[in-house]
């Protein structure tokens, strides 16, 4: 396709060269390194579940108890206590969740440690193979049902089960995703919560158990109203690769994935973050997940026509950092947002000219369009219009994942009304101005060319500095979303451990070789 | 057995009500409080106001929510349809009608009064009909008149007995300062003084008129939104058998 | 400026000239006619004002009485009694309520009776002259500072101090016309209320004391905001010349005159409205009033893709029918509306077609766009996103005139507050994307292309089909609005007389050299 | 006097309000029915239910118009703003704080507990400021410490205590389950139990907050949506002025 906005297309290779020089030192620090939560997500994969009495999950048991050794992988204490128990995962789990320790139990031999690992990731396999195969069929079924773009829409009432009602009604009223809002700080807790909850801030939280829950119920609403309803969410925080492990085991279709946020925008440390990130995209990769980054971030504190070179900017690093991680280009929901003052004379005119360039620069990637947050207010009528350009813009510049606006966004978590009056918009909206886009092309010299080529040359000028730098230094100085993130700041960087000569993850072995990337042990 | 509902936001019983008006006071801090204050003593907890602007000189715009203690006891609701779950398809109406009456039935609808909006009467009599309903002309044994806009009440019923009707349809949409209501009682009130209320069945329908109106203003039968010729016919028919059969 | 629809100047042409060949029997028609309210107009216009005990008003009482002498013309009797009573017009006019007959007086000599009137014509003269003026100093003072699409809201609260605080309210937002919409079938009286009313239903009368009290409130607006605020007041009915000439004389910037709305909508009589709507219309060219047609109201009981045709076939006879009472294009607000289905797939396309077709066909009129009405619900919600595409695609296409959608309108006549919502809904949309219009091009094999020759086409045959019969038959065989009209039903018939050998009416005869048309007597 | 204020439509005291809500009925004209005697059981007369729709299965959403006679006596509103009418600009405060303070003012703020929100807080402390005001970092006499997000209660005290503060100020946004009512109280707490309350001037500030509930909940002043650095300035200068005065 010829590009609409006139994008030179060597600036465009230029951004994607200078991202993947930024990212290749970055790439190495990472394959030196595991986190308490890689382990843990290993542990997951190869079975350990449950929690003890005062809630702390197994896999926390089993890191913890294993801690000063991790650099060998907690993986082989696991797996050598199978052995020499005899133990079914599921005994194992229980017995590890009432005290039993791991770390005194003499080493089996390494065959049969390697044996029974090979056992286990092939369990694994199995059951996210079959995940993908079942979406792959549903999808297939139902193809030609979902929107374009796909209606996404959040539920976030604290309670699962109320979640429930909520995410069916959405499906009722023609929502093509649902995403389960986190509680509150979710992402600063260095362990995934067990089991059904009920108690969230803002959110739900994120448990294995509640991804059940809502996966069997959306299913039903598949097979209802025969459209594919795809279940989304976070991965991000201290628990990356664990969430994305849940994930993947529960038959997500989506995980929100970000290389830098947990950095600029939740200050955990740059170290763990990028090891977590690269694990947990390598599941997700593995599991056909489509990943949803988090540009949006950037423009909730930044003004949206300023910086939106860094929206860009930070496009093309997720996109390498997804790349080196496995990630297809159609598994890339690269984020960005209508964050666009309406007051701004001619405001929507940006908006369209960032929204395609997007589009362009990355073809083949759903980008995921979020709605105008940070100018939305009481006025629930204005909401709605503004709601109402957001549906216009996406539509007429062809995104592929649409977060629905929401006309109480400055008030509360959604309604059951809300989303209702968010999908009717949509649907009018989009339905009435579908051909819009290919009906039209922009005046070459117009203020939506130019705009569009202005931004991708401030994002390849950013690139160039944070080139210069190298991405955690300029991290550490600023350069990202005005803050200044210390290589040693944050949080969770005491989970944080280099891998020793010794370390052994198989599932990690696994997952390099499955998705065809070299490095790695 | 009662159920007692209540508004729900996103948990059940939450009471959650959105509302939005205007006060006769200017904006600022004090309108802000007192459209606050009014929505609490609307018997709304958690009143909160989360919308004000200027609108002119001395008058403000709110927009609140709150939650509301107040419920419906669900089982005790009652409407009363003109028609109920059994509604007539065009064929069938036309069957009851030869195989019951034996002969066709004479409707004459107008838009009474000074109310020109034709589009709901044309809706339930024109051939055509409405959201592939089709309307009474198409009925094979129904004759039907419609008069049209802006009929006076008296030429209604001058029509009405010139043609010998079984039926009166009168559409009233225009209900600012209850003008509709005005008029439909003038209607009936002209029946009566003239001894033929008896004579015909006679409903109202309209964008605000439901059957309880309807029926409180003398009615046989109110229509609102919805309303397709299928609904009126059934209703008109049993009337009409039922009538028939208390006279036999 | 080049077509941007490629739309062929031919078949514009070819338009026009049917309207024009269609348009002149009927103006040969009416140069011969006169009615009882072209007669109360004149009197009016010569200062016959108030109303007796009953409420009768005195230009009617003038005609009552000479009814059957009607075809000499009204004035010479009101002239005479002023020649020979030597009454000034307002204690004439008081003696006339007050049952004072002027059929009985002996005529004086023609030339008192000429010198009478053309002291009558210059009164009016200077004061419609100085209204004109007034308008062009206030518009020239606060030139620039109305919207563009000049923003239109209605008030309706059928009492005329109520409006008053709605149109100060709406001034104060933003407005740039209000409109006193009238009392529900206002049009069917064959006369004009007299004095302040307070009860209407669904509209408050047009009278003159509320089109001045409206006038002096809205000037202290203009004040008070440096913003022409325009009043706008229906003509259409059996008064329209009436009513007219009072918009002159109380300075309304804009009037509701169609030259045919009467016949199809109200069933008045087509004889009756034609002669109405020539005098009543050389009055509102002569006030430099700008006329808004009805052709909205086509697509209001009929489907706007289908009948699409009907409204510009209505245009082209509706600027036909100005030209010959010396209207300018500048003062033609020829009608259209948004009333697409919302549930149709791309008719918002559709719609843009339309809109822009009408914007090209007409480049000098400020094209009235209604906004939707038949498709709005109870859901506010829902009502507000039809407003929004509705404000979208008229500063798309270029407007000029632009009736706010209200999200009540399938409710109530607008309260304060939706009124307010209309005009932020406006002013964020339209000033969100102001320059889109200019940005873009339509594909020459699109759906907008071809939408809007397709609708020229039709509308061209349709004209064809009205000329071959003629426009009356036309009307009488229901060619137009699904109505059929017989020549001689109706209201109002029986106001229409054959002006006599003697006709006399100097007021016309002013107007007629004023506008420098010919014809008339 | 009494000056008793309804909603106004169109027309004075005619009390028209919009509402909408959810009811987890099934959509229906019983439905319809509910919502209307729920809107007339709120106290409105002429309860118009305009628009219904279903949501899904057992939830359906309604539209309605309704009419009330309750009033507020716009006379007795009183609003306890934190500031009156008299805000100092940057300047002013910045001279009050010399002639009258002698010394630099010193405050700490933080947006507290998970609360991330970071916004509200940089509006009032950063530079840059908000709308054209500029925060507190900016005024010349003012030393101002902005600790970030999801600051703990704990480390919000220690680090006041460790830099001497005049004022805390404190920022929650999310307000979801109450849970700024608990960590708001919780400051509180802490600081009485250490026995520090009145050696700062506490403020709390955020979208759903004001001074009302601040004041309740044990702070010093509240602030919500629309606040400037000027005001927060204007208060904890003027309350450190009597304090001062006080104890002199
Ligand atoms: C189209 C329209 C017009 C057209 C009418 C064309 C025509 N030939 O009918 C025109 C442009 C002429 C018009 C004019 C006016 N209108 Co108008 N109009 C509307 C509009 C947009 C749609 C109405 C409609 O056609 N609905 C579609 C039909 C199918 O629905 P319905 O009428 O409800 O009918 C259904 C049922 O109610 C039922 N039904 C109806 N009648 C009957 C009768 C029987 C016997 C039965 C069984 C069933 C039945 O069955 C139908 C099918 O389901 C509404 C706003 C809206 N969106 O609702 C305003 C509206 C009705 N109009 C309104 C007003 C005020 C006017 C005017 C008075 C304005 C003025 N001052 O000039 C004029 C007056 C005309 C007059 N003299 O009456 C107001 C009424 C406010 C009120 N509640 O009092 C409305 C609500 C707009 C508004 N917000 O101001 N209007
Ligand atoms: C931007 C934003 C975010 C950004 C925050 C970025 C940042 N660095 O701050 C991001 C994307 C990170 C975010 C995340 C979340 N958010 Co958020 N967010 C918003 C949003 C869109 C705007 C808030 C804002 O910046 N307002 C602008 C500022 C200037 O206004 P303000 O905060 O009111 O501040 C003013 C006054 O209140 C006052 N003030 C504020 N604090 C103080 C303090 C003092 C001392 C004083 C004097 C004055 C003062 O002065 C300020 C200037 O006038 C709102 C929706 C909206 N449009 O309001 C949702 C919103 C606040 N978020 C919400 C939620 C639920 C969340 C999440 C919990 C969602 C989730 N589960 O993941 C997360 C949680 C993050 C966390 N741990 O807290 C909800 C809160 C619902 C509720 N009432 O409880 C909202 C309302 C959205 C919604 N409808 O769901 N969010
Ligand atoms: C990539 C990404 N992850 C996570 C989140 C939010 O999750 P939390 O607040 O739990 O960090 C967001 C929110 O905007 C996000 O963009
Ligand atoms: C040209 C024209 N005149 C008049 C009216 C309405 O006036 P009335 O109902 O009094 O005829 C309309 C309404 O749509 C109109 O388009």
């Amino acid at each position: 396709m010829e590009s609409r906005l006139h994008l030179p297309p060597e600036r465009i290779t230029r951004g994607r060269e200078l991202a993947s020089r930024i990212v290749a030192p970055v790439q190495d620090f990472i394959d030196a390194h595991t986190t308490v939560t890689v382990e843990r997500a290993t542990l997951r994969l190869a079975g350990a579940d449950g929690a003890d009495a005062d809630g702390v999950p197994v896999p926390n048991l089993v890191v913890d108890q294993v801690r000063d050794r991790l650099e060998e992988g907690a993986l082989r204490f696991w797996v050598n206590a199978l052995v020499r128990t005899g133990d079914d995962v599921v005994t194992l789990s229980r017995r590890v969740a009432g005290g039993f320790r791991l770390d005194g139990i003499p080493l089996a031999d390494p065959v049969s440690l390697e044996a029974k690992a090979a056992e286990l990731v092939s369990a694994a396999s199995m059951r996210v193979r079959g995940n993908r195969k079942r979406r792959e069929e549903l999808l297939a079924r139902h193809a030609g049902k979902n929107h374009s773009p796909l209606l996404y829409v959040i539920v976030a009432t604290g309670n699962i089960h109320e979640d429930v009602k909520q995410a069916r009604a959405a499906a009722a009223q023609g929502a093509d995703v649902v995403a389960v809002i986190r509680t509150t700080a979710q992402s600063l807790l260095d362990y995934v919560p067990y089991g059904a909850t009920t108690e969230g801030f803002g959110g739900t939280y994120a448990t294995q158990e509640n991804f059940r829950i809502m996966r069997a119920a959306l299913d039903e609403e598949i097979e209802r109203h025969g459209r594919y309803v795809h279940l989304t969410n976070y991965a991000s925080g201290l628990c990356m690769p664990e969430i994305a492990v849940m994930g993947a085991l529960e038959r997500l279709d989506m995980m929100l994935n970000d290389s830098m946020y947990g950095i600029l925008f939740r200050d955990i440390n740059m170290y763990r973050t990028f090891v977590d990130q690269k694990f947990s995209r390598m599941v997700n990769a593995w599991a056909g997940v489509v990943i949803n980054t988090g540009e949006d971030n950037y423009l909730t504190t930044s003004d949206a026509v300023e910086k939106a070179y860094t929206v860009l900017a930070s496009q093309f690093l997720n996109e390498r950092f997804a790349l080196v991680a496995g990630l297809e280009p159609w598994q890339m929901g690269l984020g960005h947002a209508f964050e666009m003052d309406p007051a701004l004379p001619d405001g929507f005119l940006l908006e369209v000219a960032q929204a395609l360039m997007a589009r362009e620069i990355f073809p083949e990637a759903p980008l995921k369009y979020m709605p105008p947050t940070k100018f939305m207010t009481g006025d629930v009528f204005r909401g709605v219009v503004q709601n109402a350009l957001f549906n216009f813009a996406s539509k007429l510049t062809g995104q592929g994942i649409h977060l629905l606006g929401m006309l109480t966004e400055a008030i509360h978590t959604p309604f059951m009304q809300d989303r209702y009056l968010a999908l009717e918009n949509a649907k009018y909206v989009m339905g009435s101005m579908a051909g819009l886009g290919e009906e039209i092309t922009f005046r070459k010299d117009g203020v939506v060319v130019k705009r569009a080529n202005q931004v991708l040359e401030e994002a390849v000028a950013f690139l160039e500095k944070v080139e210069g730098t190298g991405l955690m230094d300029a991290i550490a100085t600023g350069l990202f979303a005005d803050v200044k993130r210390p290589r040693d700041g944050g949080k969770g960087l005491d989970g944080l451990r280099k891998k020793g000569e010794g370390y052994w993850n198989p599932f990690e072995t696994h997952l390099t070789r499955e998705l065809g990337l070299g490095g790695g042990r | 057995m009662t159920t007692p509902v209540r508004p729900y936001g996103d948990t059940l019983d939450d009471g959650a009500v959105q509302l939005s008006f205007t006060l006769p006071v200017p904006f600022g801090p004090r309108g802000r409080e007192a459209a606050r204050l009014l929505v609490e003593k609307l018997g709304f907890r958690h009143a909160e106001v989360v919308h004000s602007a200027p609108l002119a000189e001395g008058f403000s715009f709110y927009v609140a929510y709150g939650r509301t203690d107040v419920s419906v006891d669900f089982d005790a609701v009652r409407v009363e349809e003109a028609t109920g779950e059994r509604v007539y398809t065009m064929d069938e109406a036309c069957a009851v009608i030869r195989e019951k009456l034996g002969r066709k039935l004479v409707v004459v609808g107008a838009c009474t009064g000074f109310d020109a909006h034709t589009v709901g009467i044309d809706a339930i009599m024109n051939m055509k009909g409405y959201n592939h309903h089709y309307g009474l002309e198409r009925y094979s044994e129904v004759e039907a008149h419609n008069l049209g806009a802006q009929v006076p009440n008296e030429r209604l019923i001058d029509y009405a007995v010139s043609v010998n009707a079984d039926a009166i349809l009168v559409s009233q949409i225009v209900t600012q300062k209850d003008v509709h209501v005005r008029n439909l009682t003038e209607l009936i009130e002209l029946l009566e003084a003239k001894g033929l209320r008896e004579r015909f069945v006679v409903c109202a329908g309209g964008t605000r008129i439901g059957n309880k109106l309807a029926v409180e203003l003398g009615y046989d039968a109110g229509f609102g939104p919805g309303t397709y010729a299928d609904h009126v016919a059934t209703f008109v028919i049993d009337r009409l058998v039922e009538r028939a059969a208390a006279r036999a």
